[in-house]
């Protein structure tokens, strides 16, 4: 490699491919807005020169056009020669080439050994010419090259326009509850009981859920702290059963001791009162 | 009079664009800062084209505030109603711990606290117990007669009309409770699918913030 | 008539309003959801308060302009120039790694990040995929069924809307490429007269280097 080789390529990279407007980098603090045109190349500037190709793709046609060459026409005898001089540049300032530069290489290095040979009449099996290969995919990159530029011509939100937005007003909150499946619930049930081993309690089976809802209902009408017949408490539309479930449940209200039947004599309506309210209002007497 | 009329407008278009994409209060000075030196408004045009402004948002959906840090355009209050459901936030999911708690009220009404936690072997957060209250899915029905006079808690009809039944009974038995693993499974499912579907609409709203 | 009209006025200032809150595109769907079943507009009122809005921003400092995700309130291209001095740090630039990733899912969706390797030469890092995705400009749509299962990204309604796009179709033409064929004839017409006249001249090359 030389330095009149590499001289060249730097320039032009600083001219083509870099926005003029910014720097290139900053050598130890320093801005840098062009690439030092003497001989000795700062190993800073290397660095930018990485930065500034997005791959061995990137770095070959960036060589193909700075000769004005299409594509299709590349001379890959010259490119190789220039490609290498910059991986050895780049070698011999230490600098960590990323694997898939010395791959490109060594794909160069074939291409051109190959054209080298005379060439034998290319029978069907044979694989993919890599000439063409690396053509197709040198077309290929630059296509989305051209659309990734294309992309950032495109008006950018907060770049090239701007959503309207304006303050709030004090607005109403609105809770929105959240909503609860059966079998969610179920769930739960079945994971608290299987805790606390509540299967094998004789007791929670007894009552059955009817009782219980009634043992509430009562309760409930007893919350006033008042009297109510026990006659009141039952409701003949509701039939045999429901007589019997409002017969358990106040059976089951006793037993807790959260209700109170009063008969003052024989054959006397029975009255039921709630002990928890009548401890309330006496209390509440005294 | 009529080149006057013309920059008002211009300047009145410019703050309206500048306060919009701003979101946020704009002095005086900074609505004067956006122009070059040589066509920056005196402080009487800017006064003016705002004052112009704000005349013509009327019957909008936002005006003009003037507040301490300088002029906003604000969401007007007539629309707040319907503007404020796009803030609805998502119904968070109601815990485990409150799931349970209202299992074993219904189950087990009428049932204290004490109880409660007597069973699910943790205690019950007031917090889980106001939510239910407010819910008006449980009510206190009376209090036990044992120290500190506890709350013992019941379901409401709302509970019931919640969860569509006409009466308590309509709740499997606990001895089926046990076979719930089959219905634990389908819930499972279901939940994954409705979470599938939840998905797409998220980064939406979370964009919106 | 006067009632109709009246009802496009009260919907055009609820949307106005909405829209500005939101700071963010709307749908027609996410407009109608402002409000209750028994007052929800039709699609077609809708479509129409839109367009009475639309028309009533004529001459101001803003636009409503139609994107991927819906309908958004837009500072006018007219007043940009001033507006964007409100922002003194001008926004970073995108590095050509990232746009070119992007270009290449918004060209080749569904793609995996292998593929686009293939296609530029280079690793692409896990950071450009994560700043895409942090972004929602693109997401995960499916994996590819070879070994490893590598996801495949395709740009999102965000990425649109950022473009100020509605759809794909508007994403500027992909230059042309020579199908490979004509390609490969070309090549093989070229390297036999190039190996004809190079082949005399090798040994000296050679020897040059």
């Amino acid at each position: 490699m030389t330095d009149h080789s590499t001289g060249p390529i730097v320039e032009e990279v600083a001219a083509s491919a870099a926005p003029l407007d910014s720097p290139l980098a900053r050598v130890s603090g320093k801005a840098l807005t062009d690439i030092p045109k003497d001989l000795y190349i700062p190993p800073d500037a290397l660095a930018v020169f990485l930065d500034t190709f997005e791959g061995p793709l990137d770095l070959l046609l960036y060589l193909i056009r700075r000769q004005n060459m299409d594509i299709l026409e590349v001379d890959v005898s010259d490119i190789t020669r220039q490609y290498m001089d910059y991986i050895a540049t780049m070698e011999a300032m230490r600098f960590e080439l990323a694997a898939e530069y010395l791959v490109m290489a060594a794909t160069l290095a074939e291409i051109k050994s190959r054209m080298l040979l005379p060439r034998q009449q290319v029978d069907d099996e044979e694989e993919l010419d890599p000439r063409a290969e690396l053509i197709r995919r040198l077309q290929q990159y630059e296509r989305f090259k051209k659309a990734a530029e294309d992309l950032d011509d495109l008006p950018q939100a907060e770049r090239d326009f701007f959503t309207g937005s304006a303050a709030l007003p004090a607005m109403p909150t609105q809770q929105v509850l959240p909503d609860v499946d059966m079998g969610e619930l179920l769930l739960a049930l079945q994971g608290v009981l299987r805790r606390a081993d509540l299967f094998t309690s004789h007791q929670v089976e007894r009552e059955t859920l009817s009782t219980r809802e009634r043992m509430s209902a009562i309760l409930a009408a007893l919350a006033n702290g008042g009297f109510l017949t026990f006659e009141s408490l039952f409701t003949p539309e509701e039939g045999r059963l429901g007589v019997v479930v409002t017969f358990l449940a106040l059976l089951e209200l006793v037993k807790e001791q959260l209700i109170e039947v009063v008969q003052t004599a024989m054959l006397e309506p029975i009255h039921i009162r709630s002990r928890s309210e009548l401890t309330g209002m006496e209390s509440l007497r005294l | 009079m009529s080149d006057n009329f013309e920059e008002v407008r211009h300047l009145q278009t410019i703050f309206e664009g500048a306060l919009l994409a701003a979101g946020r209060p704009l002095s005086i000075d900074q609505l004067r800062a956006l122009f070059t030196d040589d066509e920056r408004p005196t402080r009487q045009k800017t006064l003016r084209a705002l004052a112009s402004l704000e005349a013509s948002c009327a019957g909008r959906g936002f005006e003009l505030k003037q507040v301490a840090s300088g002029y906003r355009l604000q969401v007007r209050e007539e629309v707040a109603l319907w503007v404020s459901r796009l803030f609805e936030e998502r119904p968070a999911r109601y815990s485990r711990a409150l799931l349970e708690t209202l299992a074993l009220i219904a189950y087990r009404q009428p049932i204290t606290r004490g109880e409660i936690e007597d069973i699910r072997g943790v205690s019950v957060s007031s917090n889980i117990v106001r939510t239910l209250l407010e819910r008006e899915w449980v009510r206190v029905v009376g209090h036990r007669e044992v120290p500190g006079r506890p709350a013992m808690y019941a379901t409401t009809r709302q509970f019931l009309d919640y969860f569509n039944l006409s009466s308590l009974d309509q709740l499997p038995p606990l001895s089926e409770i046990r076979n719930l693993d089959d219905i634990g499974r389908e819930i499972e499912r279901k939940l994954q699918t409705e979470v599938e579907l939840e998905l797409p609409a998220t980064p939406a709203q979370d964009a919106g913030q």
